[in-house]
């Protein structure tokens, strides 16, 4: 599978001219507060500085850049999708990881994405960040299309939209130490200026995860657990000071008790930075429990959501056949409860092949409610009290 | 097979023969530079050989052309192509020193090498893989023994073990010939007595040649099966009490042997760049001493025209090992 | 017949390795019956998989084994000591699948890549003195009831098979010679939520129509708290808890069951939060190995001899303040 | 730490730091049987090779036909030692020159294979796609040829002993096979989750290829410039074995071949004593070679690194107390 990451064909760019050089460092000199400069641009208020917008547009020339969304949707995706070739050199198949989807994630709001293996969420999830190169649609960051972006403006989205990998034992470097692996994108992106705010930083950042600095700066990646290493790597994404994190099953792979303080510690940081989380998961129950009371979450199934909406809902009354079957195989910890949920007799057993996915609506062929509409035509998403469903049962 | 399986094994089959035709076509063609970088040029050699004889210029002109393989009068395009042509067809020029074409020369020569570096090969390939299997189950003393003995051989080049084995059986023992194919008083011919004779000529250098290769098979083989005992597969095939034999065999060997067959891809270099020393050392008429000979008194042709064969050997080495390769490993053919 | 099929008396398994000797199993002890489910709950480290492969037989030559474990089987003859019996007699009784069988973790290799699915069973049974047809008959018919097509199944590679295919694929050979025990070590961890549904549904099925004890060996609680009669809580080789799954759901009277029930965000459940007392354990490994983590220790648990006391009829427990357990549960979650 | 710190004091802190890493280095190196051998004996051959100098060189003026293949003695001075070769000069002095000549040979070549089989194994590995293919039909296709044969036909063309040209040539010849390792190693660092955390974190591909990639490909590096040392040896003693350079009798091939192929002193005692002398010297710093480059492997494990500077600091606690 090529990996075709972002390539944006983008000129030049302006220079903030209200970036100050002072002895403390770099000030904005009109809000007079003190900001650490990405380049030519100050990292924090780049996106929201009405005075910076204002004047980009005036000094280059360029049509204002229009903003498609509201102020507070940070990050959405159009009609996305993202398509792998596959198989031998001459018989060159298609497979839509993602297959047109619509989505938006508002600030400092956990948006829960779940599915099984195959459903495209960590494709979805790396697309966002600008791993991957979309095939078609477009992704609009602050309201900004990313493909028309200029270099810098998009070496800031690249910079504040983040990822934590779901397997801790390949996401740290093992050949560095926990200060090197915090330093290096420290120093890279110029944003400290001397070895003491280097490690005053860095102390802060490993803190803020509920790490001892002074015992864990020294340590390679093979002496810390797994829970240790989520720590890092979430506090590696925290030091650039993101505005949207992606966190793709960052508990799976870790023992069931500690994966309680890793998601509260996510949480908190969350509140703390207002971040925009898009939390990735295959259990509903965690989903729910990340998304909270007015949180929302979606269901992806072979690259398509099926249900999009607010989670409380979902779980109580789910809509989608498939939701209803991932509720039901979801197993309890209460011996009582889940031995009274009633088991969806799905008509096979086994996923079907991504590469020869059903013609019409992609559960169809496991689906127990199944119309022969349903093979025929794909059901678009239809809302359905406040929440989207694209089920023909609707 | 279902269909698909056949289309997809069939394209498989296809694109290793593509590969072999690319690859002779890159050996030719580094041949053909390797004549004309040449000090001395062969062409104009043969060309002054032929006047002298009082052969009219232009047809001298031709008659060397044929003689030597190529035609560096006319652009380089046509030559190479010339060159292409007439190795396809045989003619790897001339010889000097033999004064007989150099595909004469070398199609004596070449049952020598092929001889020696097939027993030897499969010999060395067979029982390093059977002790290698074998030790993979053993710790301790056989660790340190394998161990030792494979630093040891791979810290001595071929010839000075060639000169070792000399010193100790032909000088000190006396048991075996230590020079030459066979003995002058032997009629070549297809009669026991000869054979019997080659035989015992080829004793020591086969032997050279074995204890050259034959440490890397066990430690290779060895190595694999470790690593592969660990495999869930291995575990599961002894929970069913699988007989030992049939686990050390099926399961741990035939999943060790892939990789090993992917080793014989490479060592064929290595077996024919030391037949170079030890025919040399040992005074068989085999490819490597064609070259070594060649190269020594400037017979380029006859040096290249060996070069040649024993790269278009390898290569055809190489497409047998991937063939069987793909036999035995169903992903690789792409089922 | 008493319906006891194995029982495991103070089973030990220390690892002894070139610098130090690692103790994966303490004092194990347990009881099997038939058409029971044991549900062996655990974290990496907790030694579970160890036991698994102490009752195969399977535990690499650094292992030194001890304790007694005895297996009634089904055709009345008793294996008094399944630990020490020669390795001689292990194969003439046919031990390894004949009477217990095992499947590993997602199964995702656990089949020779090499080989055909056809071929492993004809192995088995060859192994076990069954003729080819006969192995074919009883393929066709095990996959058929682990809902799997035989034509198509026995004619492809493994790496033709998804993950669920190749777990029903190993559940079918583990029933190939119907022995009395079968072990599932992490049978759907590796598997997404709906095949590990149907896996699950799958063994109950073979609780009912076979006559086999089955040992389920997992890290996820819900995992068990869905298919097993009795738990089985395994932490740092010492047996935790074990008792009915409804009875140790509702009054876990051990903290690390308590822990492990709260660690799953379940839907709609109120989640108890309980910070560790903060007692540090003594430098050697003797006392409860729980103690830096939990919210009940004190100094007492650091001399704690980990002893199975029977704290209700059927469910014992290891910690030594069990009984005290419950009155502060009670207090912890009124006060919230 | 709070004042930042002065130039001056942050060099040192560099060398001392260095110099720690190198110690520990050493540690790890002499901690197994092979690693002590290996590491020993290299040191030792590369500092008689760089003190060469100070012994008189092999020339014409020690040549004296009287003394040809004497057995080792103390007569005539102390460098007859090991005995004379064919043309009556001390084998010793031989050994030594001959020693510095290899090394030249083995390193120049070294350094050659090393770039460039790191370079396009990297380009390969790291940049993938199209060309990844091409690069990598490339390296399969070197690797069809004998590299000593080619190398034969090429010192035919210089017709030369110089151990600059030599080297330069088998360097050329033979960095396919690190270039295939490089790729393979680069290939499976590129693909690990830390790789494409670093792409997030703005970092341009040349220090990810510091920071991600090299840690992971450096103990092939190094195995490979060993083993070329070692390939260097093997060949310039076969092509002077095979008289197919100029005669030189600090290239102990020469020698050897001379008494096997000429003199057929071989089958004489005395002619065998400086074949024998020869082959034991040769065999032994080959090994040490070896020995040198399998233990240069577990220096770059962080693993090893960790549990050494552990036991170094309970050990300087132990002294201190």
């Amino acid at each position: 599978m090529s990996n075709p990451s972002q390539g944006s064909p983008r000129g030049p760019a302006p220079v903030c001219p209200y970036l100050q050089r002072t002895p403390q460092g770099y000030v904005c000199s009109i809000t007079q507060r003190s900001v650490n400069p990405l380049g030519w641009y100050c990292v924090f208020d780049y996106m929201n500085c009405p005075i910076y917008i204002g004047h980009l547009s005036r000094m280059a020339g360029v049509k204002g850049p229009e903003r498609k969304y509201g102020e507070d949707v940070v990050i959405a995706a159009e009609d996305l999708s993202v398509v792998f070739k596959v198989g031998s050199m001459f018989s060159k198949k298609d497979l839509y990881a993602v297959d047109h989807i619509n989505i938006t994630v508002n600030r400092s709001e956990t948006l829960a994405v779940v599915g099984e293996s195959g459903s495209g969420k960590t494709t979805l999830g790396k697309t966002l960040v600008g791993l991957y190169k979309p095939t078609t649609g477009r992704i609009y960051f602050h309201g900004r299309d990313v493909s028309t972006m200029t270099d810098e403006e998009y070496r800031v989205y690249r910079l504040k939209s983040q990822y934590i990998h779901q397997d801790p034992y390949s996401s740290l470097n093992p050949y560095k130490t926990v200060y090197d692996i915090l330093a290096i994108p420290l120093r890279a992106n110029k944003l400290v200026h001397s070895k003491a705010e280097e490690e005053k930083v860095i102390f802060e950042t490993l803190e803020s995860v509920g790490l001892n600095p002074k015992a864990y700066i020294n340590k390679y990646p093979f002496e810390l657990s797994g829970g240790e290493r989520q720590r890092v790597s979430i506090a590696r994404a925290l030091l650039v000071k993101p505005e949207f994190v992606v966190a793709d099953e960052p508990v799976t792979m870790l023992d069931a008790s500690l994966r309680l303080e890793v998601l509260d510690l996510l949480l908190s940081v969350q509140k703390e930075m207002n971040l925009s989380v898009l939390f990735i998961t295959h259990d509903l129950g965690m989903a729910y429990y990340m998304a909270g009371e007015r949180g929302r979450a979606a269901v992806m199934y072979l690259g398509s959501i099926m249900e999009f909406g607010p989670a409380k809902e979902m779980l109580e009354s789910p809509l989608h056949p498939y939701t209803q079957a991932l509720l039901s195989a979801i197993p309890e910890p209460d011996p009582v409860k889940s031995r009274s949920k009633k088991v969806m007799k799905l008509r096979s057993l086994d996923p079907p092949n991504p590469l020869r996915a059903p013609p019409g609506c992609k559960f169809s062929d496991r689906c127990p409610f199944a119309m022969d509409r349903c093979f025929k035509e794909r059901p678009p998403l239809k809302k359905v009290g406040n929440t989207w469903v694209a089920c023909w049962l609707y | 097979m279902a269909r698909r399986d056949i289309i997809n094994t069939s394209i498989w089959a296809v694109k290793s023969v593509a590969v072999v035709i690319a690859e002779l076509i890159f050996a030719i063609s580094i041949s053909f530079f390797l004549i004309h970088a040449m000090p001395g040029n062969p062409y104009q050699i043969i060309l002054v050989g032929l006047l002298q004889r009082g052969i009219p210029y232009e047809q001298a002109k031709i008659m060397a052309a044929a003689l030597a393989g190529y035609n560096p009068n006319v652009n380089p395009i046509v030559s190479w192509a010339g060159y292409m042509w007439n190795v396809f067809h045989g003619n790897l020029g001339y010889s000097l020193i033999y004064r007989a074409p150099v595909i004469k020369i070398i199609a004596t020569a070449a049952p020598w090498t092929i001889l020696l570096v097939a027993v030897s090969l499969t010999l060395a390939f067979a029982t390093g893989y059977i002790l290698g299997l074998y030790a993979a189950s053993k710790t301790g003393i056989v660790d340190a023994l394998i161990n030792g003995s494979l630093s040891f051989f791979q810290s001595i080049p071929s010839y000075v073990l060639a000169l070792i084995l000399i010193i100790i059986f032909g000088v000190l023992l006396k048991i075996a010939p230590i020079a030459g194919a066979y003995s002058s008083n032997v009629t070549p011919g297809f009669t026991a007595k000869f054979i019997l004779d080659v035989m015992r000529h080829l004793a020591l250098p086969l032997l050279t040649y074995y204890l050259v290769i034959f440490p890397g098979w066990v430690f290779g083989t060895r190595s694999l099966a470790i690593s592969i005992t660990h495999e869930d597969f291995v575990l599961v095939a002894k929970a069913r009490s699988l007989p030992e034999k049939r686990i050390t065999f099926t399961y741990i060997g035939k999943n060790a042997l892939l990789p090993q067959l992917t080793a014989l891809l490479y060592s064929y270099g290595l077996m024919f760049g030391s037949s170079i020393f030890i025919e040399s050392t040992f005074a068989i008429p085999g490819l490597g001493y064609v070259l070594a000979i060649g190269s020594g008194s400037r017979d380029y042709l006859l040096t290249i025209g060996s070069f040649l064969i024993i790269i278009i050997a390898v290569i055809l080495g190489n497409f047998i090992a991937d063939v069987t390769y793909g036999l035995i490993d169903p992903r690789v053919r792409g089922v | 017949m008493s319906s006891v099929v194995l029982s495991v008396k103070d089973l030990n398994v220390t690892y002894r390795t070139a610098t130090f000797d690692v103790e994966a199993v303490k004092n194990v002890s347990f009881e099997l019956h038939r058409h029971e489910i044991l549900g062996i709950v655990g974290e990496s480290g907790s030694g579970k998989t160890t036991v698994a492969l102490a009752l195969m037989r399977l535990l690499p030559n650094n292992a030194v084994v001890s304790g007694k474990a005895t297996l009634y089987s089904r055709d009345g003859n008793t294996i008094d000591d399944v630990l020490s019996i020669p390795e001689s007699e292990i194969r003439r009784i046919r031990y390894r699948w004949g009477k217990i069988s095992i499947v590993f973790q997602g199964a995702m290799n656990s089949l020779n890549p090499l080989l055909t699915v056809k071929d492993h069973f004809v192995d088995t049974a060859q192994a076990h003195g069954i003729d080819k047809e006969e192995a074919l008959k009883m393929a066709a018919e095990l996959l058929r009831s682990v809902r799997l097509e035989p034509a198509r199944v026995l004619r492809s590679y493994p790496h033709q098979l998804s993950g669920g295919m190749k777990q029903r694929v190993m559940i079918a050979l583990a029933l190939m010679l119907n022995p009395d025990i079968i072990i599932l070590d992490e049978p759907t961890t590796a598997l997404d939520t709906l095949t590990q549904r149907q896996i699950l549904e799958l063994i109950k099925d073979l609780r009912k129509e076979r006559d086999v004890g089955i040992i389920l060996i997992t890290h996820d609680l819900s995992v068990v708290a869905d298919v097993a009669d009795k738990l089985l809580v395994l932490y740092k080789g010492y047996v935790m808890e074990i008792g009915e799954i409804f009875t140790v759901y509702s009054r876990p009277y051990s903290p690390y069951t308590l822990m492990l029930i709260n660690s799953f965000p379940a839907i709609g459940k109120k989640i108890i939060r309980l910070k560790p007392a903060g007692v540090t354990a003594k430098t050697n490994n003797r006392g409860c190995p729980f103690i830096d983590r939990c919210p009940f220790a004190s100094i007492e648990c650091s001399d704690a001899d980990m002893k199975l006391v029977e704290v209700e009829p059927g469910h014992y427990s290891s910690c030594i303040k069990a009984s005290v357990l419950q009155q502060q549960l009670a207090k912890v979650t009124t006060s919230e | 730490m709070g004042v930042s710190v002065p130039l001056g004091r942050r060099v040192v802190n560099r060398v001392v730091d260095f110099l720690h890493q190198l110690y520990v280095s050493i540690v790890i190196f002499t901690s197994t049987g092979q690693g002590k051998a290996g590491f020993g004996l290299t040191v030792f051959v590369v500092a008689l090779a760089l003190a060469a100098p100070l012994f008189p060189y092999p020339g014409p003026k020690w040549s004296n036909v009287a003394l040809q293949f004497i057995p080792p003695t103390l007569k005539p001075s102390p460098w007859y030692i090991l005995g004379t070769d064919y043309l009556g000069i001390p084998l010793l002095l031989d050994i030594i020159w001959g020693l510095r000549y290899f090394l030249e040979i083995g390193v120049i070549a070294g350094i050659i294979q090393v770039s460039i089989g790191t370079f396009l194994g990297l380009l390969a590995g790291y940049v993938g796609g199209f060309t990844d293919r091409a690069l990598n039909f490339a390296f399969n296709l070197l690797l069809t040829i004998p590299t000593f044969a080619l190398w034969l036909i090429l010192a035919v063309i210089f017709r030369s002993g110089n151990p600059v040209i030599l080297g330069f040539i088998l360097g050329i010849l033979s960095w396919a096979g690190l270039a295939r390792s490089i790729r393979a190693a680069a290939l499976s660092a590129k693909n690990r989750d830390y790789v494409e955390a670093s792409r997030l974190l703005g970092l341009n591909s040349l220090s990810i290829i510091a920071n991600d990639i090299m840690p992971a490909i450096t103990p092939y590096i190094v195995m490979n410039f060993m083993l070329s040392i070692v390939g260097g040896f093997y060949g310039a003693m076969g092509l002077a074995f095979l008289g197919l350079i100029p005669y030189s009798n600090i290239n102990w091939g020469a020698i050897m071949g001379n008494a096997f192929y000429q003199e057929a002193a071989i089958f004489s005692p005395t002619g065998t004593i400086p074949v024998v002398i020869l082959i034991v010297i040769q065999t032994i710093i080959l090994m040490g070679f070896v020995y040198f480059a399998n233990a240069s492997v577990y220096v770059f494990d962080p693993k090893r690194r960790r549990e050494v500077e552990i036991k170094l600091a309970s050990r300087r606690r132990a002294t201190a107390r």
